[in-house]
């Protein structure tokens, strides 16, 4: 059977939270392997909730926040930025390949930029297999 | 007898199926009817043809022929419908069919057996150059790529030999491809002979791989549309026209002898224009000539008039009255000008062949950008 | 007299000075440790301690770690080299300490030796500055046409390997991890008490020396420490198990610096990079 | 130990043809924890609602789980329901089994296998639910509607009605919007003057009402209930307080400036009011085109003004006004159709945009209602208009404008009415879906003018045809014959698309909007919230949403002042209560989270060396958190344990 990832998203309530429901409204069709976890605003992600979701088994994680500029909260996905581009560094010198983690911004209005998003990311994931690095061995 | 019709979905399908799909988006506005050189003068109808298509209603053999992918309706369509990969589809359908048109069979005949459209022995491809111009390698900076058309049409050998004397003087490092060089197939694509493509593309990949060519120079639009668009490989390609440009801008070649007050309008080659994009680069040639003044028709630039040639119509006979060309040469007439400039093979025959039927011949001349210029170097 | 020999003397006599005068409550400055090689940290309080103070090529140790212990408005004097001065500067744009409380002996220095290898450091491990960015008092003569490399050059063999050679490193490096938390009990600006790796609520990893809990603690601590590490290389001596931190410090100092336009610790009008924003600041960085 | 009860909505089939429910039910009755777990059709259905009451009772659940639409769809109507059954609001959870799963697959494996993931997480979040308290907060019983179109007016006359006090605020020097310009209305061709100009003075007259003209939104600082409104009162260069609208000035001045009531066919003064019913009947200067302003010399209005109210020195000015809710009805722009050449506007003067036309029409206009050519003089004994200029085009704009079809047919009629030409409409489609507009249309068929069902394709004053010189000549197939048709005419009128405002994209910045993709206002939601916004407490209405006419951009109004008063007609409001507190044990004083906050909500205690935030400033986004090194702020309802635990739970499956 052909590997199906798993992969963590977290969206901001107001752009791509939003964004993914129109893409449901507008009945479009895309791979189901993105999990989401609502947040209200891009800029509440921890990076160690990257870290964590990676330990936890995730195979990717796809941050989605408004467009900068348009912010629901005015600023918080610019401080959101510079965040999650510092856990993408400390991701790939730690040695994670870089395709398992990607930030889109996705308004509100982009449900079909949604669907390609979550396409081409779960394609890039797959691509790359099951993520073996961080993820926490149970034994 | 009834005369009722039903939907032969099944012929509609085969057409999206052989690309076609975007007419499904078609709103049957008719804008593209209203946009198409065509309507004035003839009966071809693109909007009807993508009605028929949508619902694989007979008479799409004959409405079919009539496109010469102009690219004008697909510039205005409001759907953003490739029109043009309609044409393609549904002739590829019907040719697949054995529905060819004869004049297009001695066409596709020709491609097939000599790799040319001009029934053209393969190993005279370069005849023309008579050995005075050196042949591609490795190491050269531009592979100069002569279309079939100016390697055996005889009034086009002349706008071969001009560039190349151009090439010549301006010091670049270039070549000629061999003779095993091939028809770009653009023309073949859109008569819908699909696999005909692929073999002469291959062929022509094969010559850029072997010999390492990365700059090519086309001198025919519908090569370079159809190198960008279609072959889709890691080369970068220029029409002429733009290395002219260049060339000129930084004082590579220099213009000098005044052709004394010529007036000049110009024509926009549809597979330079619309399809690639290039409007300012031959009208800056021109102005750059010394004596030459730039006088422009009234359908210019993106609202460029066909002349016909395009998707196979250079190989059509049409009966007097139903030839853009002919009203393009009007066109030219009216602004005054006593040469018409082009920048295009097709362009310079179906012109050419206009000037001719028309006995217009002591009233306008039709050149090539680098005839000229070439005129303007010498003296 | 050797160059140490004056920083020395001259350590000592504007100790006594600040102190004698009520200038500062304390100098913070090195004293003798077990023997000349094992100078310790060491807090002057009055004018007799300064006779204890001692400064030599082994006095390592970033005394900016020790600022924010001291009850707010303290009066301080601070003996620092080029990385430590980096640090208050870093801890004032934080307001961790205010500028208008510290006394900034400026220490201009190269050649300083680690005390467990005697080996000299260099740009491998520290931000390899000679002169204090920010001083009052300069102990030393300035040091002129110094050029030790570039404090990234050391990254080059890691930024060269592959996804899972880097992974395989790291790995071999974490385990060797036992979480005793030298590391950020020398860093300047691990400040913060308790420690998020302390709390039960949330719990961010095992609290027992696991593998996975080690990846957590250091990657967080990295990311903690992105955009204001100012490559003393403290953790890095300090570690009993010789983990080179230094080196995903330099990295992530090095991209913060490309992203951000700015070094940790050089100006105190600087805000904080990671609370921060710029209007250059674009979607490259998340490539 | 938790109590759960899950709850997995049908939705009709919406869900259940793409999730297996009963499955899904079935697998949440295995998780740990689950004490309950039901499918029913319609989950937000009485019923529904009372299946989820009476298991919260029987069971004594203290946790819900809902799995059924978008959270932003029925969360509020699940959170009344828990509630009601005396549970805390905050201890629900919703699952999106429908946009973000059934709706997004086809394949039932796939979307039952997410479903239970979804869920999974949903219970792992749901232990960690915390119940939460909410605020209330005084709300200012004041609104403002920006915006002094029909729609605008008419939100703030209905709401002056009511008693509430309407700042209404508009960027021209007279409100009155397009309406003002038009001369008839489709399709019951009653004047448009007729209707507007009571509705534009009993603005005037309220004393409710707070006009003010000449003035734009400068910053939006609060929330709903709350709203603190910067407003940047343009400098007028004329004391509206002393000026008495003798109008002497608007005579004597020698400045020309381009007439924007009359669509820049013709002049106006340099200080002028923009037409003769405008509101206020007071003037401005037009700065640009003032000879004093340009020359340094004249004052020739200042000379004869008795009140002394032309003032050269006055600067603009600023305001804060507080309110409590906002409704925007900002309107539309009309489309340049120059860039489409094809069709020759601004290069052939026979081709007109509909605007233009509209003045012609109109009595007050330019040529007192006379249709003429450009020369003032001739009238046009063909007419064509052209439909669908830049609407429902992919090159232009994708959407349909929704009225030009209508004021097409009202343009026949009045042209039939005022001239003796022919009249050509050139549609794609006849789009009359209004009361009274398909007869609209009939009638127009009947009035004899020609149909014809094709796109106009190009106008051109080019012709081989000695028949057809010096007309223009419309290109077009007609589309129902297949022929390639050419009609000369006298004169082209353009129908082109309502587009956004140039600057709603800073006005939504402004107000926090969403605007859709081609750049209006978004909805709430597009059929069960299409006045509200994302932002609470801000309103839509009119053309700012999508293209609108009359009657819908009246009745949004009326719609939109109905949401406004529901939230000032309360004293006090409800607020979020998920917002962030600061756990002052474990705070590292790095004020890391004073320096982000946007709504300067933490502030840094001196004393203790902690952070402290002030919850009614806080809006809950959650950066501080993130940006605690100490992890010591707890946002709550999405605290780090209760996100990570989600995370978990979600990627078990």
């Amino acid at each position: 059977m052909d590997f199906e990832p798993k992969i963590l998203g977290i969206a901001c309530n107001w752009c791509t939270y939003t964004g993914a429901d129109l893409a449901g409204t507008t009945r479009l069709k895309y791979p189901q392997n993105v999990r989401t976890v609502r947040v209200m605003c891009s800029s509440r992600i921890n990076p160690s909730f990257i870290i964590r979701a990676f330990q936890l088994g995730a195979d990717g994680v796809l941050v989605g926040g408004c467009h900068p500029g348009d912010c629901h909260y005015g600023t918080g996905n610019l401080y959101a930025r510079r965040k999650l581009a510092v856990t993408k560094k400390i991701l790939e010198f730690a040695g994670m390949e870089p395709k398992r983690f990607r930030v889109e911004w996705i308004s509100a209005s982009e449900g079909k930029k949604y669907a390609e998003v979550v396409e081409e990311f779960t394609n890039d994931v797959k691509a790359l297999g099951p993520q073996t690095k961080f993820k926490i061995r149970k034994d | 007898m009834s005369t009722a019709v039903t939907p032969y979905l099944e012929m509609s399908q085969a057409i999206a199926d052989a690309g076609g799909e975007a007419f499904r988006k078609c709103y049957q506005c008719g804008t593209c009817t209203g946009t198409c050189p065509w309507s004035p003068i003839t009966h071809f109808n693109i909007r009807k043809l993508m009605r028929l298509s949508q619902l694989g209603f007979d008479g799409i053999e004959d409405l079919m022929w009539g496109c010469s992918t102009c690219k004008f309706c697909v510039d205005r369509c409001p759907r953003g419908v490739e029109i043009i990969d309609l044409v393609r589809s549904v002739r590829s359908v019907y040719a697949g069919g054995g529905l060819l048109p004869p004049p297009l069979r001695a066409f596709v005949g020709s491609l097939t057996a000599r790799g040319n459209p001009w029934t053209g022995d393969a190993p005279k491809r370069n005849d023309w150059a008579q050995d005075k111009y050196p042949l591609f390698a490795e190491g050269k900076e531009y592979l100069y790529w002569t279309c079939c058309t100016v390697c055996y049409d005889p009034r086009n050998v002349l706008v071969a030999k001009a560039t190349a004397e151009i090439l010549e003087k301006s010091g670049l490092s270039w070549g000629l491809p061999g003779t095993d060089a091939q028809c770009c197939g653009e023309s073949v694509r859109k008569v819908g002979d699909l696999d005909l493509f692929e073999k002469l593309k291959n062929n022509n990949l094969g010559i850029f791989s072997a010999t390492g060519a990365k700059k090519i120079i086309t001198i025919s639009p519908h090569c370079l549309a159809t190198f960008k668009q279609e072959y889709g490989e890691d080369y970068e390609v220029i029409h002429f026209s733009e290395l002219l440009a260049d060339l000129i801008k930084s004082g590579k070649v220099t213009p000098t002898k005044d052709a004394g007050g010529l007036k000049v309008t110009y024509h926009d080659p549809c597979y330079l224009g619309r399809h690639s994009g290039i409007y300012d680069a031959p009208r800056e040639v021109l102005s750059a000539l010394p004596g030459v003044e730039l006088v422009e028709m009234d359908r210019i630039r993106e609202q460029s008039m066909c002349c016909g040639g395009g998707g196979g119509g250079l190989w059509v006979e049409r009966a007097k009255g139903e030839r853009l060309s002919d009203l393009r040469i009007e066109e030219a007439l009216s602004t005054g000008a006593t040469v018409l400039a082009t920048a295009c093979p097709y362009c310079i025959a179906m012109l050419e062949d206009s000037v001719r039927t028309m006995n217009a011949e002591d009233k306008i001349k039709v050149k090539d950008l680098t005839e000229l210029f070439l005129e303007s170097l010498e003296g | 007299m050797t160059a140490m020999k004056k920083i020395e003397e001259n350590l000592r006599k504007e100790a006594k000075r600040l102190l004698e005068g009520g200038e500062v409550s304390v100098v913070l400055a090195y004293g003798r440790g077990y023997d000349e090689n094992h100078p310790m940290p060491f807090a002057a309080r009055t004018v007799e301690d300064v006779d204890s103070l001692v400064f030599n090529e082994y006095c390592t140790f970033n005394l900016a770690r020790y600022l924010p212990k001291y009850p707010p408005k303290t009066k301080i004097a601070v003996a620092v080299k080029a990385a430590d001065s980096r640090a208050v500067v870093q801890l004032i744009q934080e307001e961790k300490v205010r500028r208008e409380d510290l006394v900034i002996l400026g220490i201009p220095v190269t050649g300083m030796k680690d005390q467990k290898t005697g080996e000299v450091i260099d740009n491998k491990t520290t931000c390899n500055m000679a002169n204090p960015v920010l001083y009052d008092i300069l102990l030393g003569d300035e040091i002129h046409g110094f050029k030790g490399g570039s404090p990234y050059d050391v990254l080059a063999e890691l930024e060269g390997m592959d996804h899972d050679a880097r992974m395989a490193f790291w790995k071999k490096e974490f385990e060797k991890c036992i979480r005793c938390f030298a590391c950020r009990k020398a860093c300047p600006m691990c400040y913060c008490d308790p420690c998020f790796m302390d709390a039960s609520r949330p719990r961010w990893a095992d609290k027992s020396p696991t593998p996975d809990g080690h990846l957590m603690y250091h990657l967080t601590r990295f990311y903690h420490l992105a955009g204001r590490c100012i490559d003393c290389g403290e953790c890095s001596r300090a570690c009993p198990v010789d983990i080179p931190l230094y080196l995903f410090h330099k990295k992530l100092a090095k991209e913060c610096e490309d992203m951000f336009q700015q070094a940790a610790g050089m100006k105190i009008e600087d805000k904080p990079a990671m609370v921060n924003y710029g209007n250059q600041d674009s979607d490259e960085m998340l490539k | 130990m938790s109590r759960i009860g899950v709850f997995v909505c049908h939705c009709g089939l919406n869900i259940a043809k793409t999730v297996r429910v009963s499955e899904l039910a079935e697998f949440a009755r295995t998780l740990p924890d689950v004490v309950v777990a039901e499918d029913y059709k319609f989950m937000c259905s009485t019923p529904g609602q009372e299946l989820i009451q009476n298991d919260i009772r029987k069971h004594n659940l203290d946790r819900v789980i809902v799995a059924a639409c978008s959270p932003l769809m029925h969360e509020r109507t699940f959170r009344k329901v828990i509630e009601n059954a005396g549970l805390n609001q905050y201890l629900l959870s919703i699952v999106n089994v429908r946009e973000q799963d059934s709706w997004v697959t086809e394949d039932e494996d796939v979307a039952t296998t997410k479903a239970k993931a979804l869920i999974n997480g949903a219970v792992f979040r749901a232990r960690l639910l915390q119940p939460l308290v909410s605020r209330f907060i005084d709300v200012n019983p004041d609104v403002m509607v920006v915006g002094g179109g029909i729609a605008g007016i008419q939100a703030a006359l209905e709401l002056a009605d009511t008693g509430k006090k309407v700042y209404l605020v508009e960027r021209s020097p007279t409100i009155g919007g397009h309406m003002a310009q038009f001369d008839k209305t489709f399709p019951t061709l009653d004047c448009s003057a007729c209707i507007l100009t009571p509705k534009m003075d009993a603005v005037l007259q309220s004393s409710n009402i707070e006009l003010l003209t000449y003035c734009e939104v400068e910053e939006v600082k609060g929330f709903v209930g709350n709203f603190d409104i910067k407003i940047r009162q343009k400098a007028r260069y004329v004391d509206h307080d002393k000026c008495n609208a003798c109008l002497a000035c608007t005579e004597k001045c020698p400045g020309r400036g381009v007439s924007e009531w009359d669509e820049g066919l013709v002049k106006r003064k340099a200080i002028y009011i923009p037409f003769p019913q405008a509101v206020p009947q007071k003037p401005v200067i037009d700065r640009e085109n003032c000879t004093f302003f340009k020359k340094g010399k004249c004052r020739l209005c200042e000379k004869v003004c008795e009140q002394e109210a032309i003032d050269f020195e006055q600067k603009d000015t600023f305001r804060e006004v507080k309110v409590g809710a906002v409704i925007l009805a900002t309107g539309y722009d009309l489309m340049d159709t120059k860039p489409l050449i094809q069709y020759g506007y601004g290069k052939l003067p026979g081709v007109h945009h509909a605007l233009e036309l509209e003045r012609l029409f109109n009595s007050a206009g330019p040529t007192s209602g006379k249709v003429v050519m450009r020369d003032g003089k001739t009238e046009p004994q063909s007419i064509a208009i052209l439909h669908c200029i830049g609407s429902r085009d992919k090159n232009n704009h994708e959407y349909c404008s929704r009225v030009c079809c209508m004021y097409s047919l009202k343009f026949a009629h009045l042209l039939k009415e005022k001239t003796h030409g022919d009249v050509y409409q050139l549609y794609i489609d006849m789009r009359a879906p209004g009361k009274g507009y398909e007869e609209f249309y009939n009638r127009l068929v009947e009035e004899d003018v020609k149909f014809i069902r094709g796109k106009a394709a190009r106008v051109t004053d080019k012709t081989d045809n000695p028949d057809h010189a010096g007309k223009l000549i419309v290109e077009v197939e007609d589309t129902l014959t297949s022929q390639f048709v050419t009609i000369p005419v006298d004169m082209v009128v353009l129908s082109p698309a309502m587009k956004p405002r140039q600057d709603a994209k800073d006005m939504a910045r402004l107000f926090n909007l969403s605007t859709d993709k081609y750049g209006f206002f978004m909805e709430r939601h597009p059929k069960l919230a299409p006045l509200s916004t994302m932002t609470d407490g801000v309103f839509i209405a009119g053309a700012c949403q999508s293209p609108k006419d009359i009657p819908d951009s009246v009745s949004q109004g009326t719609g939109a002042a109905a949401e406004a008063l529901t939230i000032v007609v309360k004293d006090k409001m409800e607020l979020e209560a998920a917002t962030a507190i600061v756990n002052s044990a474990a705070c590292c004083g790095c004020q890391n989270c004073v320096r982000v906050c946007p709504y300067g909500a933490p502030m840094f205690n001196y004393e203790k060396n902690v952070s402290e935030i002030n919850e009614a400033l806080c809006k809950g986004c959650g950066l501080c958190a993130a940006s605690c090194p100490a992890s010591a702020i707890i946002t709550r309802h999405f605290t780090n344990d209760q996100v990570m635990a989600e995370m978990e739970g979600l990627m078990e499956f």
